[in-house]
């Protein structure tokens, strides 16, 4: 009984649950597999990949903060190449899709690399238009609605593969971002990336993270992230992936009841690795508690 | 399928003061007991709540495969090490591990050089390299901070101890009379475990005497398993090593 | 020894420290009287004050959330003739500078309140263009960088009273708003006030709050008060006043080094209504811990 | 200068289950009991730290000025009594109180009327009433939830009960029997609390019988003394009430 009830489809995304590895906090996957079996999770969103490898950010790229945490990795990755040459072969061991998050400097670069991604086993892109660690490309993809719609036209043009958008929190209107987006042919849409905060060390009277500012994200950042899944999910027609501080199975049901037809679990994997595992049950928990067939009753359905 | 690496719900069996900083605190932990090898660490839950959140990264300091122990030794700096000490026997704390890579057993005559907290991993090390003859090499501020001869007392053929303030051993640091330790040439490699500078410069004059070197680097840890980036340090030839899990034991040459 | 390390002068507002009670989260101060000496804080921001009494918003108005809370308050408050008529002359027997907290629905409504409150007592206007609790007015003020302008000109010119504009965080560039309204004429700039957000009760998929979203504060808004407070005092001349999850005073002194001159503490007053006395003593030891002479020494000094 | 309301670190006395959600927690907590009147709540960190963060309300069953304690009867529903109810003997809770405004004590012949844990405050007024013969009204939704009775039996003349099973007392719920129990015309007062559709309806039942009638409302609240507004309700003729503080024993006049 309730086999089939987590089972969802996604911008033609077949996923076994609508929990899914949020971009940067699981790795490739691989570094988990001693922890949590990756056949049983939806999805997982590569760690932020680009054109080059990239070393990230000098000194500290960490900082905890109230029921949260603050990052400035600064995209480390090892490259698009690397990505295919190496780390793509080792996932097609398991049977999970697999979603690059993909990170430009330039329109024409997101375009390359979508077209060298367009290959089987990668499920789908995620167009990260919202990092707020590196100066170029990045956050002003993210907070100019212009900029964000000819990155996405762009990768739609060079790609076979379906496009979600990542959208960033720091603007003053989320559900224009997400309009904009759509039109531009965006499969799916998620949100959110991280709030920019900062964290001052007082004995030394510097920035705790080399970077000076970094992503906050865990849940302190949930009635944020709640908002604006709400605020997207009510604007646009696509499917709308949420996140934001989901610890739990509870968590993640308010950004389903928002409208968010799937999820993505970040910081608490750090917390506990098998979060995805937790919270997938929890959620299919909540439904049989409820006489609830399937998660889709769910989603959008918060009566304001 | 069965996950090598655990989540392990450990319980306390001791936990004492060493000075008035410095706590140990012993668990029953079988799983990480029987799998663990000095040098690696475990990623601790001081807290069955969302705040503070993130996991704290403590050195083994002793694993017992037998009796399922494992023992950290730690100093109280600040909100979670603060929670952690709080902890009292029969609690449960939710424990990862054991993770990353962990020291090179191969030493023949083997000098251990340990500085601060750097000091608590070397103790199961020393365990660990017998019964190959040890020597050691401490420095501390000052004496109070040197609780650690009593441990190594029976685990090492000799202790060599600095001071900042001359109130224990040679007054000075340990990069001062490490030259001289090594002129004899009686070892064949040294572990170094401490703050970076003398890491580094411990690294340094190994190499002037031609003898390998371990060194065991921190950084701050969100995952503790590979997948964050938040610990990565440069390598050589423009390599990236993860501190968590490539180390955080490294050969010398890899990280400096 | 000692005495007057933590005396600050603020656009003309002298006060005892630089711990200000932040609208909204005080009363009017004489609310919190059994608990704490109002004559030994910096100053109080009162309860945002209308034209007219008003109501506010019906249904529950607040939840708490993970290290913070969200409140939709909607700016309850008795109008400006009671405040002017009952309360005011209250507070004449504090020895403590009252800030008038004010909102308007529209450009002229804000200029006749600063009028109306232009009267022996008042220390200062804070201008609250950033209330994301109000259907008019409020936030779209806060948010659009000529409408701000605009309600600050309108102020300035009916008011000799120092003016202190109160910035929202729900926008893309702080730094920007906060330009634009020195160049208006603020005297002085505070921030935050809060973010937008919101949670679904996950029993009666309903949003918890009455009005569906509301404003996030507590510590898990600190991380972006200090970048915020950072970016804004690094972009104007004019002294700003931080605020934003301030539970103690390390937490102060981060937003003394982000580049503000006074700090606001608000939700911590809920915790311990001796909060602000706490803060403004562990200001104290830290600065006699570290030999400082005056508190203004750590002010904007982060080294980033 | 002394400050007349209190913030009191209170150490636990006892705390004991009463039924398999609803605990009753003794403190002592001498400030507090001294000022208390019945109708009164205390404000209670549930933990020394920033999550959860919000202090919790609830309602005195009990202040005794004499040997310095309170009591409080809680249910277990969320977060925060949940944390409340790991609480041992010995241990502090940090107590704001006593807020509010009580009950008027003037009544000549009484009747309590409680369903829920609503019914809590009710415990500390019959003490208060007393030696007034009072007589009590409870409304459960079956026989488990009116382990009540037991704290009652020795406090009133009579003890009337609803259950909404039948399990105990008369099926149905405290309206139903209400009008009956009033028509004798011996009571001059009801003190209501509880859901507030049975508070709203009992109102409307004493006004028809003449009778004076106080409720004690509820409402989530940060501040709990009057400055956040964040317990507000509607009263008569425009006037708003803070519930906290105004409240949260009102005469049903005002409020309903
Ligand atoms: C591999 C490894 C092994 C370690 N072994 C030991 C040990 O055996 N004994 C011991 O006393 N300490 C050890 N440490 C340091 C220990 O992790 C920190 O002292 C501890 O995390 C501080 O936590 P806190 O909450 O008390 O301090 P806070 O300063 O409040 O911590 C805030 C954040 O910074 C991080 N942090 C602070 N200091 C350090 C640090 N020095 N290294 C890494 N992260 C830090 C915390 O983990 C946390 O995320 C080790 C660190 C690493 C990386
Ligand atoms: C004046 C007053 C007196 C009270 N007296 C009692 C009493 O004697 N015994 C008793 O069991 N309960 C009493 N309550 C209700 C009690 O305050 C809540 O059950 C409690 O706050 C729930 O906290 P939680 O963290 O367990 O639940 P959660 O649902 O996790 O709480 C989340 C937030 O909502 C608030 N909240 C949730 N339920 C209520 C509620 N019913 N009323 C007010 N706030 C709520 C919490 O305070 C918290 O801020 C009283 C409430 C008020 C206003
Ligand atoms: C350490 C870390 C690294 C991240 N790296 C990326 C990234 O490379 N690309 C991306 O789109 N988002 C990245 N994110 C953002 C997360 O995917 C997610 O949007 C955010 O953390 C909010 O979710 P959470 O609160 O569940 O963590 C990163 C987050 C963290 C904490
Ligand atoms: C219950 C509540 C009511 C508030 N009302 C007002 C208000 O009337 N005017 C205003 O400018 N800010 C108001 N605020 C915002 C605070 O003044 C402050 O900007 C915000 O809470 C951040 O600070 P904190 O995290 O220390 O609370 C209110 C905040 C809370 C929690
Ligand atoms: S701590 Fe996450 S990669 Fe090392
Ligand atoms: S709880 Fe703050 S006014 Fe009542």
């Amino acid at each position: 009984m309730g086999e089939n009830m987590l089972e969802v489809e996604i911008a033609g995304i077949k996923m076994k649950t609508p929990v899914i590895a949020a971009s940067g906090t699981f790795g490739f996957g691989l570094e988990y597999t001693d922890f949590i079996d990756l056949n049983k999770i939806g999805a997982i969103s590569v760690k932020g990949t680009t054109l080059k490898p990239r070393a990230g950010n000098s000194g500290c790229r960490i900082a905890e903060t109230p029921a949260g945490m603050l990052n400035s990795i600064g995209l480390e990755n090892p490259g698009a190449e690397h990505f295919l040459a190496v780390t793509l072969p080792k996932l097609a061991a398991y049977n999970v899709p697999v979603i690059v998050n993909i990170s430009g400097s330039t329109v024409e670069e997101y375009g390359e690399l979508a077209a060298m991604l367009d290959v089987p086993g990668v499920a789908a892109l995620e167009v990260n238009i919202s990092c707020p660690n590196v100066k170029h490309g990045g956050l002003v993809f993210g907070t100019d609605c212009n900029s964000a719609a000819s990155v996405t036209r762009q990768i739609k043009k060079s790609t076979k593969k379906p496009v979600i958008v990542k959208l960033s929190p720091n603007v003053t209107d989320i559900a224009t971002m997400a309009k904009a987006v759509e039109e531009a042919g965006a499969d799916a849409i998620s949100l959110i990336n991280t709030l920019l905060g900062m964290a001052i060390d007082i004995k030394s009277w510097r920035p705790v993270l080399g970077n000076t500012v970094g992503g906050l994200s865990g849940p302190c950042v949930k009635p944020v992230a709640v908002r604006m899944t709400w605020q997207v999910a009510s604007a646009v027609q696509v499917p709308v992936i949420g996140m934001g501080g989901i610890m739990t199975g509870q968590d993640a049901i308010e950004f389903l009841l928002a409208g968010a037809c799937a999820v993505m679990v970040g910081t608490a994997n750090f917390v506990n690795p098998r979060a995805m595992e937790t919270v997938a049950a929890e959620i299919k928990e909540y439904l049989l508690a409820r006489g609830l067939k399937h998660v889709s009753e769910l989603v959008g359905q918060v009566r304001v | 399928m069965t996950l090598p690496k655990t989540v392990e719900e450990a319980s306390v069996v001791e936990h004492v003061w060493l000075s008035n900083q410095v706590r140990k605190l012993v668990l029953y932990a079988p799983q990480i007991a029987k799998e663990a090898v000095s040098g690696q660490f475990v990623h601790l839950r001081v807290a069955d709540q969302i705040d503070p959140l993130l996991r704290r990264p403590i050195s083994l300091s002793s694993a017992d495969a037998i009796d399922g122990k494992i023992s950290l030794i730690y100093r109280v700096v600040g909100h979670g090490t603060e929670r952690l000490s709080r902890l009292s026997f029969g609690e449960i704390v939710d424990c990862l591990g054991p993770l990353g890579q962990g020291f090179a057993l191969d030493a023949v005559r083997p000098l251990l050089i340990g500085g601060g907290m750097g000091i608590a991993p070397l103790v199961f090390l020393a365990e660990c390299l017998r019964p190959a003859p040890i020597e050691i090499l401490l420095g501390g501020r000052t004496k109070e901070e040197l609780f650690w001869t009593e441990i190594f007392k029976d685990n090492c053929e000799q202790l060599h101890i600095t001071t900042d303030d001359g109130t224990l051993g040679t007054k000075g640091v340990t990069l001062d009379i490490l030259p001289e330790l090594l002129q004899h040439g009686k070892f064949d490699r040294i572990y170094v475990c401490g703050p970076r500078p003398m890491m580094e410069g411990a690294a340094k004059i190994a190499k002037e005497f031609g003898i390998t070197c371990q060194v065991s680097l921190e950084a701050h840890m969100a995952c503790g398993v590979g997948a964050c980036l938040s610990c990565t340090c440069a390598g050589k030839n423009g390599k990236r090593h993860k501190i968590c899990s490539d180390g955080p034991v490294f050969w010398a040459e890899e990280v400096f």
